[in-house]
C-alpha cells in the first residue's frame, strides 16, 4: 500500500506562446515509513512536484494532468478546506533557506503554536504552550523555554531550521514530511546535525520523507529509495544502493561519474563531466529529454522517441531506450561522459 | 547602422523590454496629443488667449468658441492650448534643471564619502517641510513668475532624485561586478560611468516622468493661489482661479482646465509605470518609487 | 523600545532647530524688502524707511538678525504680525485647530478606505477588482484637489444643496453645525491620498505575499484570511506606515489650497495670505508650525514602523 | 624542520581585518567581528593553495584582502617579496580573480565582447587593431564559440557566464588566481566541466590558485596545499595528500567526518560536530574551537594555541597536539 501515489502528473506554466510544461507525465509512489530522495538540478522541477502535493503551486502555474493519490484521497479533487485540513497536520513541508520560511514579526514560539490553533483548537493554551517547548527539545533546540520569545533574526541558521522542523512536526499526525533542500544552505558541519535528525525523527514518527535535494552525498547517506528528475521527468527510481552501484540511466550515470570523490579520481586530473547544460522548459528535445548530452544515444529513436520509465530489474525504474544494453556501471569508466 | 547591430541593442536589458507595454500606450495617447498641440499652437491658428472681448463674456461652448469664453471674453480653448504651453515648460524646464543636479549632487554624494554627510544635511533640510508648503515659502520668497515656479519645483524635487542617485550609486559601489572590474584594474571614471551609473540611469528617468507630472500639479496650485504664475497669462491654475466666481453660471471655464490638468498628470504617471515596468518587470506589480 | 523611543525624540531637537534655519534663510532671501510691502504705495521718507528697518532689526546683517531670532522663536515667539498686528503665536493658535480637523479627518478617512482597498487589490490581483482600483487609485492622483474642490461644491452645494459650498463653524455651534462644513473639504483632500495609499499597500503587500514565510504559513494548513491578515499584513505594515506619514505631509500641503477653495480660516490660508503680503513673521511662524506637525508624525510613523519590526525593536 | 623552497609568488604575513558591527545608525558598538586574525601564508608558484571553512570563517575576506578590495588592519600582502600597498597595474596583471557568483560578478549591461576587452585595454595588452583577435583567443579558450561575444550575462547560462569570468580573469596573462568558490554556486553537472577547465588553463599556463572552497572533495582532487580556518585563523596546513592521509587539528577531522560520502554503503554514524561557529565577536581568550572540541582540556580556555609544525610539513594549532 502506497502513502502517496503520484500518476502522470502535469504541472504547466503559461508561457510567451505556448504553456510550459515543468512537470512532464510524472508518475511516482512514495511507501509508508520511507525516506525517498529526489534528485535533480535546479529547475528540473522537483520543487514544483513538493509543491504539488501540498497544493501550493504558485499562481500562475497550475496541475494540468494527473492524480495525487493521499492514502485513498485524490489531493487534487479535494476541496479546499478538506487540503488544508491535511496540510501542517498530516502532510508537511520544510524548506531550504531558514532565513526566509520564518516570518520576521513574530516570536518563534507563536509560528510554532500556531500550527496546534489551526488543527487541534481544543487544545488548551497551557498545553499547547507544553508541547511546543516539548517538540523543540525533541528536535534539539537548546533552552527552548527561552526561545519562544525570540525572533527568528536572534537565531542561528541551524536553529532556525530546527524550529522549521519543530513547526513541521508539532501537529503529531505528520504522515509526510517534505523537505526541500532543507540542508543547501548551512554549513557542512549543521548540514550532518540536521541531516542526522531527520532520520532520527523520521524513524521516532514513523512518517514517510521525501527529501529533494542535488546533493547526492545527502542522498547517499539517509535515503532508502531514489528518485532522479531531469528536466520535469522521471528518467530513474531505484534502490539506493542499486542506484549508486547500478545506475541505468546515462545522466544518473553522469552525476555519479562528476562528483569529486577522494581517491578514486587521480589528482588534478580531468574529470569526468557532463557536457552542455540543462535544456530551459520549452528547449527541451523532443524525444529524450536528455538528447543533446548523452553518450549513448541513436539519431532515430532517441530523437524522436520519448522513452517510457520502465521497470528493468525489480523495482528499478529507467526511462531510456538503452536502458538494457549500457554496460555496466564502474566509477571512472568514464567513456560515456567526456569532458 | 547595420541590421545586426540593431538586433542585438534590442537585446540589452532593460532595453531589451522596450517592446511597448500598455500602460505606456495609454500614457502616450493621452499626453502626445495634448504636447503636439501645444508645441505648434502658434502655426494652429487658435484666438488670441489674451484679447479681451467685452462683448462675447462667458459664452457657452459653440462652433466659434468650442470651449466657450470666459468673463472677460477670452476664448477658452486658446487659453487651454497656451496653458499647456505653460505646463510643458514648467514640467520640463524643472526636470532638465533636477536630473542635472539630481544626477550631478547623486553621484557625488553617492562615491564620495565626505560629500555625502554635507550633501545627506542639505537634502534632510529640505525634506523636512511638506513639498507643498516649502514651494509656498520659496515663491513667497523669490516673487511670483513662470521662471520662478521652475525655480521652486526643482528645489523640491532635487532631493528625492539625489536619493535615489545616491542610493543606487551606494548599492553598486559594492556589487560583485563592480568589484569584478576592479580587479581587472578599471580606474574610478570608468567604473563609475560605465558600470554603476547604467544601473541608476533607468530609476531617475522613471522619477523625473513622475516630477513631470508632480510638476503640472504644483504648478498650477501655485498660480491658482496667485503665487506662480502672475495672471493673465493663460495657466491652467489661473484659469481655475478666475472661474471660481462663476461656478453657477459658467461650468466649462473651470471643467475644462481641471480636466486637462487631470488627462496630462494622468499621462505622465503612467509613462512613468510605463517605463518602471520595461525596466525591471519584477517591479511590474509593485509600484516602487 | 523605550531606549529606542527616548533616541528617536532626542534626535527631535536638532531637526526643529534645522527647520527654523531654513525657514528663516529662505524667507530672507526675498530680494524686495519687506518694508516696501508694508507701506505699499504711500508716500514714506527715507527717514521713516530706516525708522521702521530699525524698529525691525532689519538694518543687522543676516547673521546677526539670525542670533537673535533663533533663541525668540525657540521660546515660542515669533513676533509681531505687520498685518493682524498681533502676536503671530496667538493667531496661528487660533487657526491651528481647522487645519488640525482638516488633515486629521482626511487621514482616518485615507486609512480607513486606501489601507483595506490596497489589501484588497493585492489578494485579486490581475483581476477586475485590482484593474478597477488601480483606475480609481489613478485617477485620484491626477486631479489637482482644488479642482476635485469645486467640482464637489457643484455637485453637492450648487446641484443638490446637500450640504454648505464653503466658510467654517466651530464645534461651539453644535456638531452637524461644525461636521457639515468639513465634508467637502476632507472629501476633496482625501482622494489624491486615498490613490496613493491603494497603491503602495497593494503593491508591498505583493511584495510580501511573494515571499517563503508566506507558502510555509499556507503550508501549515492556515486558512487564505489568515494568512493575508497575520502574516502578511503586519510584515506590509512596515512599508504601510512610511507611506502614512509620507501621505500625511502631502496632505499638509495639500491642505492649503483645500483652505483656499473651501474658504476655511486655517493655516493654510493664513499662509498663503501671509505670503502675498510678505507678511514674514507670520509665514515663519505659520509654517513651522505645519511642519512640526509633520514632524511629530513623522516620529510617530518611525514608532510605529519599529513597533511593527522587531529587527528595530530589538537592536534598539 | 623547514625546507628549501623556491621564494612565494604571494605571500601574506600575520594579516588581520577586523569589522566594526554597526548595531545602529546612531550608535556605533565597539564590537567586533574579528574576521581575518592573524592570517600568514605562502603561495607557491604554478600551485594550487585551497583555503578551507564554513561560511563566516573569514576566507572571502583573505580574497579581498589580497586583491586589495580591502585594505588590512595590519599585516601585509607581499608579492614576489615585496610588500603590496595599493593595487599598481603590475600588481593587477600579476594577480586576478574568479568570483563565486557568475550571475552578479558580470556587468550586466555591457557584452560579453566588452567585459573581455576592458582588461585588454586597460593593461595595453595588445595592439589595438589585434584586441578582436585577442578576445576570440579567450573566448575559445574557455570552450565558448565566438557567437557569445554579442550577447549579454543574462543571455548566458551559469556555467557559461563562469567560463566568461575566467576568459576575463586570464586576459592579463596573471600569474595567480584566487578562485572564490568557483563552482559553488553552478548546477552539479556543470561543476566538473568548469573544474576541468581551471585545471586545464593551470597547466598551459603555470598558473597559481588559491583555490576557496567549503567542498573538502573538490579541495582534494585540485589542490596541492590545503589550510583550514575557523573564525578568522588558519588552524591547520599540509601538503593535500598528508591533509586527507590524517587531519590533525579536531576541527579538520570533524569537517572530514561531516562530509556526505556519496556512498550508501559507507553511511556515517554519530560522527558530527556539535554546536555551530560562533558569530567571532566575542573577545575570547584560548582558543576559539574549544567550545565544541571534544578535546578542550582547561588550558585551551586561557592560551591561544599557535600554528606549530606537529610533523614534517605539516602545521597544526591545538594544544593536544604535540609538536616535532
Amino acid at each position: 500500500m502506497n502513502l502517496v501515489d503520484i500518476r502522470n502528473l502535469e504541472v504547466q506554466f503559461p508561457g510567451a506562446t505556448e504553456p510550459l510544461t515543468v512537470i512532464d507525465d510524472l508518475s511516482l509512489n512514495i511507501l509508508p515509513g520511507e525516506i525517498l530522495g529526489l534528485v535533480g538540478e535546479s529547475g528540473c522541477g522537483k520543487s514544483m512536484l513538493a509543491r504539488s502535493i501540498m497544493g501550493l503551486v504558485p499562481s500562475p502555474g497550475n496541475v494540468s494532468k494527473g492524480q495525487i493519490f493521499f492514502g485513498d484521497l485524490d489531493l487534487l479533487t479535494l476541496d479546499e478546506p478538506s487540503r488544508r485540513s491535511l496540510r501542517g497536520n498530516q502532510i508537511s513541508i520544510i524548506l531550504q533557506e531558514p532565513m526566509t520560511t520564518l516570518n520576521p514579526v513574530y516570536t518563534i514560539g507563536n509560528q510554532i503554536e500556531e500550527v496546534l490553533k489551526e488543527h487541534r483548537p481544543d487544545m488548551k493554551r497551557s498545553e499547547r504552550r507544553q508541547l511546543v517547548i516539548q517538540l523543540m527539545k525533541q528536535t534539539g533546540i537548546p533552552s527552548p523555554e527561552a526561545r519562544i520569545h525570540q525572533y527568528p533574526h536572534e537565531l542561528s541558521g541551524g536553529i532556525r531550521q530546527r524550529v522549521a522542523i519543530a513547526m513541521a512536526l508539532v501537529g503529531g499526525k505528520v504522515q509526510l514530511l517534505i523537505a526541500d533542500e532543507p540542508t543547501t544552505a548551512l554549513d557542512v558541519t549543521i548540514q550532518a546535525q540536521i541531516l542526522k535528525l531527520f532520520v532520527e525523527l523520521q524513524k521516532e514518527h514513523q512518517m514517510s520523507l521525501l527529501l529533494i535535494t542535488h546533493d547526492l552525498g545527502v542522498i547517499a547517506q539517509t535515503a532508502h529509495r531514489v528518485a532522479v528528475m531531469y528536466a520535469g521527468r522521471l528518467v530513474e527510481v531505484a534502490h539506493v544502493e542499486e542506484l549508486f552501484d547500478n545506475p541505468r540511466h546515462p545522466y544518473t550515470r553522469g552525476l555519479l561519474h562528476s562528483l569529486p570523490r577522494p581517491g578514486s579520481h587521480s589528482r588534478k586530473q580531468p574529470m569526468p563531466s557532463i557536457p552542455g547544460t540543462v535544456p530551459s522548459p520549452g528547449a527541451i528535445p523532443q524525444g529524450c529529454a536528455f538528447y543533446d548530452r548523452c553518450g549513448f544515444r541513436d539519431d532515430k529513436q532517441c530523437l524522436n522517441e520519448r522513452p517510457n520509465l520502465e521497470e528493468g530489474a525489480t523495482e528499478h525504474w529507467v526511462s531510456c531506450h538503452f536502458a538494457a544494453e549500457i554496460p555496466p556501471f564502474k566509477v571512472n569508466s568514464s567513456d560515456e561522459v567526456t569532458p | 547602422m547595420s541590421k545586426k547591430v540593431f538586433h542585438t541593442t534590442l537585446k540589452r536589458p532593460g532595453i531589451r523590454r522596450w517592446r511597448l507595454n500598455g500602460m505606456l500606450i495609454a500614457g502616450l495617447c493621452l499626453l502626445l496629443p495634448l504636447a503636439v498641440i501645444a508645441v505648434f499652437a502658434s502655426w494652429l491658428s487658435f484666438l488670441d488667449p489674451l484679447s479681451i472681448d467685452a462683448s462675447s463674456q462667458l459664452l457657452p461652448p459653440s462652433w466659434n468658441h468650442p470651449f466657450g469664453t470666459d468673463n472677460f471674453g477670452r476664448d477658452v480653448l486658446a487659453r487651454t492650448v497656451y496653458g499647456a504651453q505653460v505646463s510643458l515648460r514648467v514640467g520640463l524646464g524643472s526636470m532638465l534643471l533636477t536630473a542635472f543636479f539630481g544626477v550631478f549632487f547623486g553621484v557625488i554624494s553617492g562615491w564620495y564619502r565626505w560629500a555625502d554627510a554635507i550633501i545627506g544635511r542639505f537634502t534632510d533640510s529640505l525634506m523636512i517641510f511638506p513639498g507643498f508648503v516649502l514651494a509656498i515659502m520659496i515663491m513667497a520668497a523669490i516673487g511670483p513668475s513662470e521662471f520662478n515656479v521652475i525655480i521652486s519645483v526643482t528645489v523640491l524635487y532635487v532631493p528625492q532624485v539625489i536619493r535615489t542617485v545616491r542610493a543606487s550609486i551606494v548599492e553598486f559601489r559594492s556589487a560583485e561586478f563592480v568589484d569584478a572590474a576592479r580587479t581587472i584594474g578599471v580606474g574610478d571614471f570608468r567604473l563609475l560611468f560605465v558600470h554603476i551609473f547604467p544601473k541608476a540611469a533607468g530609476p531617475v528617468m522613471v522619477q523625473l516622468s513622475f516630477g513631470f507630472a508632480w510638476a503640472v500639479l504644483v504648478e498650477a496650485g501655485l498660480s491658482f493661489l496667485g503665487l506662480g504664475t502672475p495672471p493673465p497669462a493663460p495657466s491652467w491654475g489661473n484659469m481655475i482661479a478666475e472661474a471660481r466666481d462663476f461656478i453657477r453660471s459658467a461650468w466649462w471655464m473651470i471643467t475644462i482646465p481641471g480636466g486637462m490638468i487631470t488627462l496630462a498628470v494622468l499621462g505622465l504617471n503612467l509613462i512613468g509605470d510605463g517605463l518602471r515596468d520595461m525596466l525591471d518587470p519584477r517591479l511590474k506589480d509593485r509600484g516602487v518609487l | 523600545m523605550v531606549e529606542y523611543t527616548l533616541r528617536r525624540v532626542l534626535s527631535f531637537i536638532p531637526t526643529i532647530i534645522i527647520t527654523l534655519t531654513s525657514i528663516f534663510f529662505i524667507t530672507r532671501m526675498i530680494p524686495g524688502s519687506p518694508i516696501a510691502a508694508l507701506i505699499g504705495h504711500q508716500a514714506v521718507g527715507a527717514e521713516q524707511i530706516e525708522a521702521i528697518s530699525s524698529d525691525l532689526g532689519l538694518d543687522k546683517s543676516l547673521i546677526d538678525q539670525y542670533l537673535e531670532w533663533l533663541p525668540a522663536v525657540l521660546t515660542g515667539d515669533f513676533g509681531t504680525s505687520l498685518f493682524y498686528e498681533d502676536s503671530v503665536v496667538q493667531v496661528v493658535m487660533d487657526r491651528f485647530p481647522v487645519t488640525l480637523y482638516l488633515t486629521v479627518f482626511s487621514m482616518i478617512l485615507t486609512i480607513l478606505v486606501g489601507i483595506p482597498l490596497g489589501i484588497y487589490a493585492s489578494i485579486r490581483r490581475g483581476r477586475i477588482a485590482d484593474y478597477a482600483s488601480n483606475v480609481f487609485s489613478s485617477l485620484g492622483m491626477a486631479m489637482p484637489s482644488f479642482w476635485l474642490g469645486f467640482l464637489l461644491i457643484i455637485l453637492f452645494a450648487v446641484t443638490l444643496d446637500w450640504l454648505p459650498a464653503s466658510g467654517y463653524r466651530s464645534p461651539d455651534f453644535g456638531i452637524w453645525e461644525w461636521l457639515k462644513r468639513l465634508i467637502l473639504p476632507v472629501l476633496a483632500q482625501s482622494l489624491a491620498q486615498i490613490g496613493l495609499v491603494v497603491r503602495m499597500t497593494r503593491a508591498s503587500m505583493i511584495d510580501v505575499l511573494d515571499q517563503e514565510y508566506i507558502t510555509m504559513a499556507r503550508a501549515k494548513g492556515l486558512p487564505e484570511s489568515r494568512v493575508v491578515l497575520k502574516h502578511a499584513l503586519k510584515n506590509a505594515m512596515t512599508q504601510i506606515s512610511t507611506v502614512v506619514g509620507l501621505t500625511f505631509a502631502l496632505g499638509l500641503g495639500g491642505s492649503v489650497i483645500i483652505e483656499n477653495v473651501f474658504a476655511l480660516p486655517g493655516l493654510g490660508q493664513l499662509i498663503t495670505i501671509a505670503a502675498v503680503r510678505r507678511d514674514y513673521a507670520m509665514l515663519e511662524g505659520g509654517i513651522f508650525y505645519l511642519t512640526l506637525v509633520a514632524l511629530i508624525v513623522n516620529l510617530a510613523v518611525d514608532l510605529a514602523y519599529a513597533y511593527f519590526n522587531p529587527r528595530i525593536r530589538h537592536t534598539g | 624542520m623547514t625546507q628549501v623552497r623556491e621564494s612565494p609568488i604571494l605571500e601574506l604575513r600575520n594579516l588581520v581585518k577586523h569589522f566594526a558591527m554597526r548595531r545602529s545608525l546612531l550608535r556605533r558598538s565597539r564590537d567586533k567581528v574579528r574576521a581575518v586574525d592573524g592570517v600568514s601564508l605562502q603561495i607557491q608558484s604554478g600551485r594550487t593553495t585551497a583555503l578551507v571553512g564554513e561560511s563566516g570563517c573569514g576566507k572571502s575576506t583573505i580574497a579581498r584582502l589580497i586583491l586589495q578590495l580591502l585594505q588590512p588592519d595590519s599585516g601585509e600582502v607581499r608579492m614576489s617579496g615585496e610588500v603590496v600597498v595599493g593595487a599598481s597595474k603590475e600588481f593587477r596583471r600579476s594577480v586576478q580573480m574568479v568570483f563565486q557568483d557568475p550571475f552578479s560578478s558580470l556587468t550586466p549591461h555591457l557584452t560579453i565582447r566588452s567585459i573581455l576587452k576592458e582588461p585588454l585595454t586597460v593593461h595595453k595588452v595588445c595592439l589595438a587593431e589585434e584586441i578582436q583577435d585577442h578576445i576570440l583567443d579567450l573566448v575559445s579558450a574557455v570552450g565558448l564559440s565566438a557567437d557569445m561575444l554579442n550577447r549579454y550575462p543574462h543571455q548566458l547560462s551559469g556555467g557559461q557566464r563562469q567560463r566568461i569570468g575566467i576568459a576575463r580573469a586570464i586576459a592579463v596573462n596573471p600569474k595567480l588566481i584566487v578562485c572564490d568558490e568557483p563552482v559553488s554556486a553552478l548546477d552539479v553537472s556543470i561543476r566538473s566541466q568548469i573544474i576541468n577547465l581551471l585545471l586545464d588553463i593551470q597547466k598551459s599556463r603555470n598558473l597559481a590558485y588559491l583555490f576557496i572552497s567549503h567542498d573538502l572533495d573538490m579541495v582534494a582532487h585540485v589542490s596541492d596545499t590545503v589550510a583550514v580556518m575557523y573564525l578568522g585563523k588558519i588552524v591547520e596546513q599540509a601538503p593535500t595528500e598528508t591533509f586527507f592521509a590524517g587531519p590533525r587539528h579536531p576541527y579538520s577531522k570533524a569537517l572530514l567526518a561531516s562530509a556526505l560520502i556519496p556512498d550508501p554503503k559507507r553511511r556515517s554514524e554519530n560522527r558530527e560536530l556539535v554546536g555551530e561557529m560562533d558569530s567571532g565577536v566575542e573577545r575570547e581568550t584560548g582558543c576559539s574551537f574549544r567550545t565544541r572540541c571534544p578535546l578542550a582540556i582547561d588550558l585551551c580556555a586561557t592560551h591561544e594555541p599557535v600554528l606549530h609544525y606537529s610533523a614534517d610539513e605539516h602545521l597544526t594549532a591545538c594544544h593536544r597536539i604535540e609538536p616535532v
